[in-house]
C-alpha cells in the first residue's frame, strides 16, 4: 500500500493504538506516519474496526471523542474491574514522603513529622494506618500525650525488606550519588563513564550534622 | 601543528587491560606482563598529558603490574615447590569480566521492554475504584528512600527552618485557669476555654491543658451524636480540692 | 468448560490481559477467576499464545516474570517509539555489566559488585534501583553490614525474562583463551568459581562466600 512500510498499514495502527495510553485521532496517527495520506489511515481504522468484529474477540476499537482506543468489549468489564480493583494501589508523592520520616525516624510523633514536611500530616496519617503501612506504638509522656507512630509488618512486605535494619541509612543513601550526580551518574545515551569517580567518596563511617530533631541515622528499632 | 586526539574512554582498569590484550592480540591465558605493563602506563600518561584525571582504581592497577612484572622476574615457588604464576592475579578478574561483559551484551541484544516491544497502557476508560485494603502497593524501596532524601535535602537547604520561640505560655497556667473557671460554672462550652487566647500558639497550649486535665480525669468531655453540635466540659472534681489538683498537675 | 462463564475462557482472560499494564501471573487471573482451576487457566493461556501467533498481528502473548503480558512485536517498535515521542530508555554498558553481576551474582553485596568491575559502583546502583531493576535484599551479617542486592520482578519483565533460571548461561572461564589450554594455572578455582555461584543462587543471603578466593588481592582493594 505505501512503498516505505515494511509491515501493513492495518498492523502499524494497531501496535500504536494497543500501546498508546489515550486514543488516538488520526491527525496524531499521521504525524507519526507522515508518508501515508490521512484517508487511507482512515480506512484503515475502518478496516480494522470491521476485522476485530468479525474476529469476535474481547476487545474492539471505539471511536471516542478524542480519536479512536482499543478497548476490551462491555461484556468483560465484570472480570476486568475485579481485576483492576485487585491490582496493587500507589501512594501519594505527600503520603510517601510522610512514610519514609516515619520509618527513617521512628518512633515518631505527629509534630515531628509535620516540622519535617511543613504541613499538616493528619490526612496522611490516616491514610497509612488506613493502608496498614503505619501503626501507633503508643503515647509519648509529654503534655498532650501525642500518638507515636511506627511501620508495620505490611510495611517490610511492600518494600520486600527482611527487616527494619534493612533500610539503606543515610550514609549509604549519599554513597548512591545523590549530592555527586554529575561526577557519578551516567550519561544514558552512550557507554562511557564519567572519569572523576575519585570525587566520589568511599570513605569510613563519619557522621554528618543533620538538622534532625533527634541525632539518629537510621531506623533502630 | 595542531592534533586530533580521540581518546577512547575506558570504564575502569580491567576495561582498559582487556582493550590492551585485544589489541596486541595476546592469549589472557599468557599475558605478555611486560608489554602490557609498559602500555598501560603509557595510557596513564597519556591521560595526565591531557589533564583528565585518572582514577585511584587505575592507578592501584597500575601498582599491581608493576609488582606481577617484578614478580616475573624473580621466580619464586610456593611451599609445594610449584611455581604460582603471578599473572594469575590480574588473570581470573580479567576472566571474570570479560564474562560479565559478555552476558552484558546478550541483555542488550534481548527484547527490551520499552526499547523494542511494548505493553498495553493502563487502562482509563473504566472507573475503578481500588478495594480500600488492595493487597498490595505499588512502589518501590528506591521511591521510599528518595522521597526521604528529598526531605533531607529540604531540611538542609534551609528551606524549611525550625523555629523555637520563648514559652510565653505554660500549660500548668493554662490548666489552672480552665480548673478554676470550672470552679465556678461546673459546666461550659468547649469554645470558652479559649475566649481569652489571642495567638495560635496560646490555643494549643490550652488544649494540651485541657487534653491533659481530661487525660488525669478531672474534667469531662461531652458532645451529643452530632459532629458539629457544641461540645460541653464538665468539673469532675469536688469544688473545694481545686487547689491541690492545680498543684498536682505533672507538666 | 465451567458452567457460571458466560463468554469463552479464553477470551475472558485476554480481556484481563488487554486491560492489564503489568504482565498477570496463574494466580492472578485465578484470583478474578476463582471458579476456574488453575490448569484450566494455563491451557487458555498457551491457547491463546497460539492464536495470536496464527493471527499475525502487531501483538503476541509473551510469558515474562512468571506472569503473561501482552506486547507489541519488536518489528513495531520504530512506530510506536515515534508515536510515544520518546527516545528508547537505555542503560550505559556500566550499567548493563553491574546489573549482569546482580543477576548472575545475587546476593551479592556492593563490594564484591566493585571488585568485579574494578570500578566504584554507587552512581551505578542507585541508576539501577532508581529504575527499579534491583533491589535491596537485606544486610550481610559481616563488620559493616553492607545491604546486599538482588533483581527485581521489573528486571525480569525489561529483559524478556521468564524467571531467574531462565537467564543466558555464563561462558565457562576457559572457553575465553585462544588455544593453548595447558597454559591454563587455574583449575581449582575454576570449580571453586562454579560452585560458589550455585551457591549464591540457592542459598539465604547471608552464607554465601565471596565470589573470589579471599586471599586474592584484587584490583580495587
Amino acid at each position: 500500500m505505501v512503498p516505505i512500510m515494511e509491515k501493513p498499514l492495518e498492523l502499524i495502527i494497531e501496535a500504536l493504538l494497543f500501546a498508546s495510553s489515550k486514543p488516538l485521532s488520526v491527525q496524531e496517527i499521521h504525524r507519526c506516519l507522515p508518508d501515508v495520506p490521512a484517508p487511507d489511515i482512515r480506512a484503515a481504522l475502518t478496516g480494522l474496526q470491521t476485522t476485530y468484529d468479525a474476529m469476535e474477540r474481547s476487545f474492539c476499537l471505539k471511536e471516542v471523542a478524542e480519536g479512536y482506543q482499543i478497548r476490551t468489549r462491555s461484556a468483560y468489564a465484570p472480570y476486568v474491574l475485579r481485576m483492576l480493583r485487585s491490582s496493587p494501589s500507589r501512594l501519594s508523592r505527600a503520603a510517601l514522603e510522610t512514610l519514609a520520616i516515619i520509618a527513617y525516624k521512628q518512633p515518631i510523633i505527629r509534630q515531628e513529622i509535620e516540622q519535617f514536611r511543613g504541613v499538616d500530616a493528619g490526612g496522611i496519617l490516616r491514610t497509612l494506618l488506613e493502608k496498614d503501612l503505619i501503626r501507633i506504638m503508643g503515647r509519648k509522656t509529654i503534655p498532650g500525650r501525642p500518638l507515636i507512630y511506627g511501620t508495620t509488618k505490611k510495611f517490610l512486605e511492600v518494600f520486600d525488606l527482611k527487616d527494619l535494619e534493612s533500610l539503606p541509612k543515610l550514609k549509604e543513601l549519599k554513597d548512591f550519588g545523590s549530592g555527586d550526580e554529575a561526577a557519578v551518574h551516567l550519561p544514558e545515551e552512550d557507554g562511557q563513564v564519567e572519569r572523576s569517580k575519585e570525587n566520589e567518596t568511599r570513605s569510613g563511617p563519619e557522621e554528618q550534622g543533620l538538622p534532625f530533631p533527634k541525632d539518629r541515622e537510621g531506623p533502630t528499632a | 601543528m595542531d592534533y586530533e586526539v580521540k581518546l577512547e574512554i575506558f570504564e575502569g582498569p580491567l576495561d582498559l587491560l582487556l582493550h590492551l590484550i585485544h589489541k596486541n592480540e595476546v592469549d589472557i591465558f599468557d599475558i605478555p606482563i611486560s608489554t602490557i605493563t609498559e602500555q598501560y602506563l603509557a595510557y596513564l600518561e597519556m591521560m595526565k598529558a591531557l589533564n583528565m584525571s585518572v582514577a585511584g582504581d587505575f592507578l592501584v592497577m597500575a601498582s599491581t603490574l608493576v609488582h606481577i612484572k617484578s614478580k616475573m622476574l624473580l621466580p619464586c615457588s610456593d611451599e609445594e615447590g610449584e611455581e604460582e604464576d603471578p599473572r594469575n592475579e590480574i588473570t581470573r578478574p580479567l576472566l571474570e569480566y570479560m564474562r560479565i561483559k559478555e552476558v552484558a551484551q546478550e541483555f542488550s541484544e534481548r527484547e527490551i521492554l520499552g526499547r523494542d516491544v511494548f505493553p498495553r497502557q493502563d487502562v482509563s476508560w473504566y472507573d475503578a475504584e481500588p478495594e480500600t485494603e488492595g493487597p498490595s502497593l505499588d512502589i518501590s524501596l528506591f521511591q521510599l528512600i528518595d522521597a526521604f532524601r528529598r526531605i533531607i535535602e529540604k531540611s538542609q537547604s534551609g528551606a524549611m527552618m525550625l523555629t523555637f520561640r520563648h514559652e510565653r505560655w505554660s500549660i500548668k497556667e493554662k490548666a489552672r485557669l480552665i480548673l478554676s473557671l470550672l470552679k465556678e460554672r461546673k459546666e461550659m462550652l468547649f469554645d470558652e476555654i479559649f475566649s481569652e487566647d489571642r495567638e495560635v500558639p496560646e490555643f494549643i497550649v490550652t488544649f494540651l491543658a485541657l487534653l491533659e486535665l481530661v487525660h488525669i480525669g478531672v474534667v469531662k468531655v461531652f458532645q451529643a451524636s452530632c459532629h458539629t453540635s457544641d461540645i460541653r466540659l464538665v468539673a469532675n472534681f469536688e469544688v473545694d480540692g481545686t487547689e491541690e489538683l492545680g498543684e498536682d498537675l505533672t507538666l
